[in-house]
C-alpha cells in the first residue's frame, strides 16, 4: 500500500502527474529546491498546472524554467518579485500567469492544515490589509482574524538531504523550509535527495520526516550553483 | 466453531495491507501485532509519538521511556522516528494511517462507532485519542465481541451508547463472523460456526452476503 | 529579556507560580512526566489551579500528589480514568475536582494554536458526538468540523533530556510527547532536565524544542520508577 | 546632524533589550545586525526556518543551503537550530519574537504600517513574510527615511499606500527623528539635526514630545 518507491531515474520519479494538476513546489529561493525533480517534470510535459511555492522562480533555472515553458497556469506563492524572477515577471505582464499572492506564514499554515486534516483556521495576518478582501473576519477573544482554508496538493516536490529505505528525510541547513509541510499536504510526495541509507542509520530522534509522508525516492547528484548576494 | 481472540487476531493481521501504516487501539487490538510478520513492512504507529514501534519489551528492554499508548512498555525497531503529539495527531487526523483497528462498545450498520463511555450515570468519562483515530484513519477496522456480558448484540441498527464518530467504521471482526459496514449497511463477509441465517435470527440488522 | 535562567533548585523553577493559574504538565502516563517541578509546585503552594495534562495522574505521585494535595480545581485532559488513576478517581466522585475531557488530538492541536497564534480552527474529531456539545459545527468542502479553541498557560511543566544553555532541548523517545507542544502555549515555560551541555554541543538539525519557547531551565537527577504492564 | 544609515542602524541596536529574540527585515534593516555585539546575547531569527543566524558568509564559508531571508549566505552561531516553516511562522505569528526591524513605505501616527505594495497599477505584488511579522513581533521598529523620493512625509497621519498590518509599529527610527507611534499617536523621542518645531513644520502628523 504504502511502501515507499525508491526508483533509479528522476523520470520514474515524476511518471503519471496528471495535467492539472496542484503542486507544491519546495525551496526558498534556491534553497531546498527540487531541480531535478522540476526538469524532470518539464520532459514529463504534464501541464495547466498550478504551482504552490514560496517565490516563483530565479533566473532560468528550476521553477522559472517549468515557467518558461508554458506549464504553469496559475501560481500560488508570497514572494514572486525577486531580483532574478524576469522569466515570471514577463509571463505576468503578458497575462499568461494568474497569481495568487499568500502571506507566508499563512502560506505554510494552510499546508500544515491540508496535512492535518484542519478544515479551516483563523488567522491573525493580514487583517485589514487587500489580501483580507473576500475573507471572513472574526473576532475571537478581543482580536481579528482571517479564516483560512487548506491548501492541498495533488503532488509535492521536495529536495532533502538524506533518506532511509523506508522514506524517512532529514534535511541540511535552511534548505528545510517548506519541505518536511509540503511532504504532508500532497496525495503524492516525491522527493530528491543526495544520499539514501540502510534503514536504521538514521537517528529517530532527529527524523524529520517520516516516511509515512513520502511516496517515491530518487536519488540525484548534488547541484553546484552561485547564490545571489554571496561576497 | 467460533474464534478465540488470537485466531481473530491473525485474521485482522492477515487482512492489513503489506506496507500498511498501522495503529492498533489500547486491549485486544494490541494483539494483532503478535501476527504481523517482519516481512508484511507494516509500520505500527503509536499515538503517543512513534512510528515503527517493536513488540512488547521485556526484562532489560524496559526502557520507561519507551512505551505505547496503552503506557506500557515496548521496544524500537530500526527506521524508527519519534515526534511530538501535535504532529502524531497530525498523521492521523490528516488520513496518513491506512488502517486502525479499535474495540467497541457498539458498531452500527451504518459505521457509527461507540467504544469511549459506557454511558452511565457515574463512569468517569475519557476518550484519549478514540475519537481521533475513528475519523482519521482511512480503514477504521473493530475486533469485537458480537454479544456483550448480558448477551446483547453489539452489531446494531443504531448505536444507544454515546457515539465516538460517525460513519467511520469500515470493518467488524467477531469470533462469530466478520461483517463490512457502511452506507449499505451490514454485510456478511465470513463466518465462524454459524450460519448467515443463524446470525439473522441473533442480531437485529438487516444483513446481506459479500 | 527573553534570557534562559538556569536555576540551581528546582524551588527556584517553580517560584512565582500563582493561585488560580492554568498550568499545562506535560506527560503521558508517567513518561515524560515533570515528577520534580510537580513536586517543586506542591512545596510552593500555589492552589485553585487548572491543570492541562493528557491523564490525570497514576498512582500517588507527581499530578496524582498534586491532587491528593488539593491544589487543582480542574483537570482538562484526554483521558483521566486509567488502572491506577484512584486519587483522580476518588476526588471526582466526591465533586471536588471538575473535569473537561478533551479528545487527545484536540488538546494537542489546541496548545499548539495557542503557541502558534492562531485564533481557533475547525476540527474533524467529536463531530456528532456529546463532546460535540455547545460547539459551533461547520461544513467546509463537504465535511464537517467542530470549531476548536486555543488552549493556553500561565505556566508549562515539561520535561526533557538535555538542554543547552540557550535552552534548546531535546527529548527522548516517548517521552517526548506533549513537551514541545506545551513550551510552545504557556507564558512561562519550565523546563527539567537530565543534564545541561554547553552551547554548541546540541546538533541544530536535532534540537526539537528552540529555546526562544524556554524560560527557566533546572537539572535533576533521573527517576526510575517502575512501569505498569512491564512484562 | 541628520544620521546616515549606518549610524541609524547602531542606535537601533542599541535599542534591542539584551537576550531579545529578533528578526531583522530583508534590506536596511540587515545592518542592524552588524551593531549586535556577541555580548548583548540577542539571538537571530530568520523565517525560512533558523535562529542564533551569524553575519553574512564569505569566500568558502558560503553554503546554498545557509541563506537568510534575503536569500543571502549567512553563517550559523553556536546554539543555532533548524526548523520548517510552519514551526518558523509559529514562532513570529505566536508572539514569541521580542522585537522586528522592518522597512516601511509609510507609518501612520497609530502604528499603521505599509511596507509591502507600492500600491501601483503594474507592481507585481510580493508580500513574503511582512504581514506576519507586523502582527507577530511583540515590538515592532521600522526603519526608514523620513521623507520619499518626493519629499513627500512617510510618517503620515492615515497609510495611502496598501496596509500590511493595523496598529502593529511601535517605534519608528529615521535619519531625523525617532518616533514612538500607537493608540497615543506620535511621540517624539529623539531628533537629529532638526528642532520638534522643525519636524512640525515638515509633517502633518500631530507630534507631541517624550
Amino acid at each position: 500500500m504504502s511502501q515507499v518507491q525508491h526508483l533509479d531515474s528522476v523520470d520514474e520519479a515524476v511518471a503519471g502527474i496528471e495535467d492539472g494538476s496542484t503542486v507544491l513546489v519546495g525551496g526558498f529561493g534556491l534553497a531546498g529546491m527540487p531541480f531535478d525533480l522540476i526538469d524532470g517534470l518539464i520532459r514529463q510535459g504534464a501541464t495547466d498546472l498550478t504551482i504552490v511555492c514560496n517565490n516563483a522562480g530565479n533566473g532560468e533555472v528550476g521553477l522559472a524554467a517549468l515557467l518558461q515553458a508554458g506549464r504553469v497556469r496559475k501560481v500560488i506563492c508570497s514572494f514572486p518579485r525577486q531580483s532574478d524572477s524576469y522569466v515570471f515577471d514577463a509571463l505576468y505582464r503578458a497575462g499568461r500567469v494568474e497569481l495568487e499572492v499568500v502571506p507566508q506564514g499563512n502560506l505554510a499554515e494552510r499546508m500544515r492544515a491540508a496535512g492535518a486534516g484542519i478544515g479551516g483556521f483563523y488567522s491573525p495576518t493580514a487583517v485589514g490589509t487587500m489580501l483580507a478582501e473576500g475573507k471572513e473576519t472574526r473576532t475571537i477573544d478581543g482580536r481579528d482574524y482571517l479564516l483560512e482554508l487548506p491548501i492541498r496538493g495533488d503532488v509535492a516536490l521536495v529536495s532533502a538531504h538524506r533518506a532511509d529505505r523506508m522514506g524517512n528525510l532529514v534535511y541540511r541547513k535552511t534548505a528545510r523550509n517548506f519541505g518536511p509541510v509540503m511532504a504532508t499536504a500532497a496525495e503524492t510526495t516525491i522527493v530528491q535527495v543526495h544520499e539514501v541509507v540502510p534503514t536504521g542509520e538514521l537517528d529517530p530522534e532527529a527524523v524529520v520526516t517520516p516516511g509515512i509522508f513520502v511516496d517515491r525516492v530518487v536519488r540525484v547528484a548534488p547541484r553546484h550553483y552561485t547564490v545571489q548576494g554571496a561576497r | 466453531m467460533a474464534l478465540n481472540p488470537d485466531e481473530l487476531a491473525a485474521i485482522i493481521a492477515g487482512d492489513i495491507p503489506p506496507y500498511s501504516y498501522v495503529n492498533l487501539g489500547i486491549g485486544r487490538p494490541t494483539r494483532v501485532a503478535d501476527h504481523l510478520t517482519p516481512g508484511s513492512g507494516v509500520v505500527l504507529h503509536t499515538e503517543n509519538g512513534m512510528l515503527n514501534m517493536g513488540p512488547a519489551a521485556t526484562g532489560e528492554q524496559v526502557d520507561t521511556d519507551l512505551t505505547n499508548a496503552g503506557k506500557q512498555p515496548v521496544t524500537e525497531l530500526p527506521g524508527a522516528s519519534y515526534f511530538h503529539h501535535a504532529d502524531s495527531f497530525m498523521m492521523m487526523r490528516g488520513g496518513h494511517l491506512d488502517v486502525c483497528v479499535l474495540g467497541a462498545f457498539q458498531v452500527a450498520a451504518n459505521g457509527d462507532l461507540a467504544n469511549w463511555h459506557t454511558g452511565e450515570a457515574d463512569a468517569i468519562p475519557a476518550v484519549g485519542g478514540a475519537m481521533d483515530l475513528a475519523i482519521g484513519a482511512r480503514q477504521v477496522f473493530v475486533l469485537m465481541s458480537l454479544f456483550d456480558k448480558q448477551g446483547r448484540p453489539k452489531l446494531v441498527p443504531e448505536c444507544t451508547q454515546p457515539l465516538t464518530g460517525l460513519a467511520c467504521v469500515s470493518r467488524v471482526y467477531t469470533e462469530l463472523a466478520v461483517f463490512d459496514v457502511g452506507p449499505g449497511g451490514a454485510v456478511v463477509r465470513d463466518t465462524f460456526g454459524i450460519t448467515v441465517d443463524g446470525l439473522r435470527e441473533r442480531l437485529d440488522v438487516p444483513l446481506s452476503v459479500l
